[in-house]
């Protein structure tokens, strides 16, 4: 074990990845010699060569074009896009062909080792294309797999998983925690289970789901709330598509009051198909409507940021209001 | 960072004439060598072979055409005109090399041995599908052959063809071998506008990936003539821009499409880099079974194409070469056409591929909760079950 | 009055739109001298010059941002995309640019005028890549509209508001319909209102809502149930961003019941997002959990097609699940 | 549809080296003309007033570097060493042609008399930015002067250029006047792998839209040199591809840069056609203050052209031709310094835009779920009134 921060825990996944298996590599715009704009990739060019960890050209609908053909060849790629905002222009090459590769093809082609990783998320003054949280786009397509890691230990271990995993992952990692989430992460190599939300903390009253750098928001809500005595369960979702349904379901089922979190916008956010199942599975639990604090539904924004976001203060309140309904 | 040389004092614009880019001929129309002409190293049975995928094809798409048009399929694409192209540039190629095309090249899975069945199981998405009933009519792929299931968006297979090849170089790298596979990527004049040939083309040079690129320039896309595709002189002049060995050749000539595909492959191969090949011919029938090309183009215009048939030019070079005979031409002909009625009735009479197939191969293994949707649906199908069609009818 | 199908309004609407303002333009794969490969340009290019319907290259990325910089420009561009299943590659330019054109700019700039078209839906043995429903991925974009219409009438009133509207709309059109759907509509030109829920037949025991060809299936299952003595309420949503919260809420509140049925896949889809909302809004008043009936969780497929889509008696089954609940 | 006409019987590549594609260079380093150049007909007033847009975008550049340093700014990025590519380019339009361009332009904008004050409200996300705050620093745009606002995503600008230029020409052609206005498009040599730049240079070429590309070719994309960006002799090579009449200049060569793009825009209205104009220069400073060039690339590059300042080559020339003194230089430096600092601080005075403009221009008018969420965002806000910031801290 040592300390590391969120970025060191990427990093150090992939390091540790790169050294157990030769077929996997590491493409994206600045990953090589530079190491990442973010230094996620720092010193991977170094240890394993420029023909494993390199820099391509600016295109993101190339580097997942690319890194799709290397994954069909039997290579294992690791695809960064230097921010989620800017995933966009690799949006047919990942929903129309990653995803539906094996679908498609009867099974005589797939991408199994395909991992895309792409920071995400607000909180550091980058506005509208420095802070997006796209994640629901990608829920919406089936053949995907969809990761978003809360801390260092996560991270590691979550993104061992995506790369082990024999689907096109899309691993999203919470920028602003980037050097601000520290904590304890084994050096050698060990994955998470995908698909397994985790129970952070036990509680009875309601249920407080997130994932990503929305669980430290939670996290201090449940403090607040805890302090007038209500009583949260805290969940990590931990992987987005396909989510664990089960384990969210038997909590609601337990606390009869549910609210999910995320700093996308509200319409069509995740949060809308969690509480499209939930109510689906708890109705007769459910004892007041499940709520949605997450963010506006306008473009990510500058001057304003601290007042859009969905921080602890406003989960807070909707935790207050959830439960005197 | 790389600095240009020369220097000029007065303003002057290049332009695309200032790079004129002839095309490689080898046949003239009658099936003779052009004077100065060199036939490249072809020996009669691989003459032969090529000769009789071209037929096939051929002969393939008529009769599809007719099915078709009879409600046996839903679906059809020919290659006609192309199939010199096509063959021409795939048998220069060795089975091991992947070939990642657009749609319109089934003469090359032909040539590498695929069987008429094996066509009519995925035009009619029956059980025997390899690609299990999931795509439309004409997206074939085999993993044993080595042809990457085709996929409708246009021009993503670029792309992924420069991954796919980067990958082969590595794997030669790991195992301590020289290159001896690379990647064939076809695609159309058409699909060279999309966004993704412009980011495969040029991370195909600049990563240096063996992969050779046949753009198969045939005048239409769709209703869009070339003219209201781009302004350049083709998509050989694009070549230059990415710094990659480029040539031109008449599509409709079998040696020299072969000639430049074979050399194209060994500098692949050698300079562990991409080659274009621009191939230049036409689309003689419709886009589709959906189109109807007397909305946007003249009968003269194709009828002057008709007379430059591939297919007959080949033929003439072969009666030439005292390798091929109209006898042999005629029962070859008769051949094929039973082998592709037999099978297209034979392909007919099997199911579709089971429901399961509704729900595997979207992951590695079914999830729970599409798991838990195919049982609800499985039960709403059993309370239904004159409703819901087990069997294939005519309608696919 | 005129009786037209659902492709004939389209082109009507279109035409109307150019007759009446000769900054309208059409372009996109093939509109020109063809007039587009289901010919909903017909006649466009030979009434109204080369330089206002136009073919252009290949490229729907292209065909975006070219149709953006023209409306930035004063012009009002009409795009067409040729199957909504090729929409993607132009996904960064519609969600990233147009949408948020205005915002960023504050207000200096915008792309008022600006209108996709696209063919959707499955029903014609497509497959996956001429079949998809991908509405639900643009709805969770601020600052776009989505607009989809069910019949001729609507096609031609709610596109010419679409093109009148100043802002971005991104416009489907339920191809299965094209020539199936046939109705009377008038040859001049007429308006429907954007964001507004059209209550196509009262009903007090449930509430069945749905847009574009699912509408059809909506009111086939309604037969079946009225057979039953069920009475349902039937909702055109019309506009799916932003929609009519306030025409369906009050429905649930009365029926008490709500059912909501896409063609695209169940997760992630929009039905999610108007599940949540309403589960919010009608607590109180739901006697039943929302249904959903949708897709499955899997790429579009072909063999399969009339087993995998959400039909009448899929519909059917659920409507009484619920009322029996 | 077009065919090639000449043709050749043996196989021959074309490669990037059969167009050699030289350097426009006017002025020698020392500020002199070359032999056998040509100055453009640049009278002293307008030079003198491209000069002064070079000479403030160099100090609002350190300024501002130094202003990010202190925390004063959350972010910015300089022009440093691209000052003669971009006014020199930009001061061969009008002012009503569209300026599109892509972040480190923003010697264009001062050329068309954008001021130190508005440079501040917008770096500083203050009430007064055009933006309205919604922006990181340097996206600055302006309605009024034809610049469109900056967007981040890169190289989307270039169809949307072309597409603006297309609008340009029939207005033109419905007004009945003469062509007289078009579009200047920038991007650097790495947005030109975009799929868009593809898209846009081919659309404008084959549909005829009269906009001007300048590629600012600076030898990196952040940490990307030219050599891993593509294999192909720079961005140039491209224009012959698309058909489009193509100029490559020394970028730090104010008289070559201003005569190319006087040349290019004639071109454009006349042909109503597009042009690329390739300016090879360097970026001197880091890619951002987010940026630590150290990591990729060497002091000695950097000093070498250093050496090379374009500002210092046209203060040569401007002092040779008797327009400019030492004395006026140190003069027009002290202004612009105390200009910049001056309106700093009077700027980092003002607060934010008002918390409405949170969802004003979501539509061109907010609707109601959004007009519900900004009320319920108020009374949370009024519920924790020292929670939230309602004027601008130190730290946007
Ligand atoms: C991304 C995308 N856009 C549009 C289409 C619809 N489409 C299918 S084929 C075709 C024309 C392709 O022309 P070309 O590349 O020249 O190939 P050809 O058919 O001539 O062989 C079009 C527009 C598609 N399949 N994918
Ligand atoms: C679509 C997209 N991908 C990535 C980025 C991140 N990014 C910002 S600037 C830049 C490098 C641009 O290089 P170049 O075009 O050469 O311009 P220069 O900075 O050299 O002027 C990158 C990768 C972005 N803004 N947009
Ligand atoms: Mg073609
Ligand atoms: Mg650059």
């Amino acid at each position: 074990m040592t300390t590391m921060n969120l970025l060191q825990a990427v990093n150090s996944a992939l390091d540790n990845a790169m050294a157990a298996d030769d077929r996997v590599l590491c493409l994206g715009e600045d990953v090589g010699t530079f190491g990442g704009v973010f230094r996620a990739t720092s010193h991977l060019q170094e240890k394993y060569g420029r023909a494993r960890c390199f820099n391509t050209p600016l295109t993101e609908q190339g580097v997942a074009g690319f890194a799709i053909g290397l994954a069909a060849q039997g290579s294992v790629p690791v695809a960064e896009i230097q921010f989620a905002d800017y995933i966009f222009p690799a949006f047919d090459q990942i929903v129309n062909e990653a995803a539906k590769f094996r679908y498609r093809s009867g099974n005589e082609f797939n991408v199994a080792g395909l991992t895309f990783r792409s920071p995400y998320g607000g909180g550091i003054a980058g506005g509208l294309y420095h802070s997006q949280s796209p994640e629901a786009y990608f829920c919406h397509t089936p053949g995907l797999k969809v990761v978003i890691p809360s801390n260092p230990y996560q991270a590691k271990g979550l993104l061992m998983s995506a790369i082990a995993d024999p689907n096109p992952v899309v691993f999203f990692e919470p920028k602003r925690l980037y050097r601000a989430a520290v904590g304890e992460v084994p050096e050698e190599a060990y994955t998470l289970p995908l698909s397994e939300a985790q129970i952070v903390s036990q509680g009875s009253d309601i249920t407080l789901l997130a994932w990503g750098a929305q669980m430290e928001i939670l996290q201090r809500a449940a403090d607040l709330a805890e302090a007038e005595d209500i009583s949260c369960e805290l969940i990590d979702l931990c992987t987005l598509l396909p989510w664990d349904v089960d384990t969210v379901a038997a909590s609601v089922t337990k606390t009869g009051r549910l609210l999910i979190s995320h700093e996308a916008p509200r319409t069509g956010g995740f949060a809308g198909e969690i509480a499209a199942t939930i109510q689906e599975h708890c109705f007769l639990s459910l004892e007041s409507p499940i709520a949605r604090v997450t963010g506006l539904d306008t473009p990510f924004p500058l001057a304003h940021e601290k007042e859009y976001m969905p921080d602890h203060l406003k989960v807070f309140e909707a935790i207050k209001q959830t439960i005197h309904y | 960072m790389k600095q240009p040389t020369t220097s000029v004092h007065q303003p002057t614009f290049i332009a695309g004439s200032d790079l004129p880019i002839p095309t490689l001929k080898i046949l003239d129309s009658e099936g003779k060598l052009y004077p100065g002409a060199k036939a490249p190293d072809l020996d009669q049975a691989l003459a032969l072979k090529i000769y009789r995928a071209m037929l096939f094809t051929r002969i393939l798409d008529e009769r599809m055409v007719s099915a078709q048009r009879q409600g046996r399929l839903s679906f059809y694409l020919t290659c006609a005109g192309e199939e010199a192209a096509v063959v021409g540039t795939a048998a220069a190629f060795n089975n091991s090399d992947m070939i990642m095309g657009q749609y319109r090249e089934q003469a090359s899975l032909r040539f590498r041995g695929f069987t008429a069945r094996q066509f009519m199981s995925q035009l009619l998405s029956n059980e025997k599908d390899l690609g299990k009933g999931r795509q439309m009519p004409v997206h074939y792929g085999s993993n044993e052959l080595n042809f990457m299931t085709i996929s409708s968006p246009l021009a993503t297979q670029i792309p992924q063809a420069a991954g796919y090849a980067y990958g082969q170089k590595l794997e030669a790298q790991r195992q301590g071998r020289d290159l001896d596979c690379c990647t064939l990527c076809y695609y159309g004049e058409g699909a060279a506008s999309e966004g993704d040939f412009h980011a495969g083309m040029n991370m195909a040079a600049v990563l240096k990936c063996p992969v050779v690129f046949v753009c198969r320039n045939n005048g239409y896309a769709i209703s869009t003539p070339t003219a209201e595709q781009f302004a350049g002189d083709g998509i050989a002049s694009r070549g230059v821009g990415y710094g990659i060995k480029t040539i031109r050749v008449d599509g409709n000539d079998l040696l020299a499409v072969y000639t430049a595909a074979a050399e194209a492959r060994k500098i692949a191969l050698q300079d562990c880099a991409p080659v274009l090949i621009e191939a230049m011919s036409y689309r003689l029938g419709a886009h589709s079974t959906s189109d109807d090309p007397s909305g946007y183009r003249s009968r003269e215009e194709e009828d002057k194409w008709r007379e430059l048939d591939p297919i007959e030019r080949a033929k003439r070079w072969l009666l030439d070469q005292g390798w091929w005979s109209e006898k042999e031409e005629k029962a070859a002909q008769e051949e094929y056409r039973s082998e592709v009625l037999r099978e297209l009735k034979a392909e007919e009479k099997l199911p579709p591929p089971a429901l399961e197939e509704l729900i595997t191969d979207v992951y590695d293994k079914p999830p729970t909760h599409l798991q838990t949707q195919f049982d609800e649906l499985v039960a709403h199908l059993n309370r239904y079950p004159e409703q819901y069609p087990t069997h294939r009818g005519g309608q696919h």
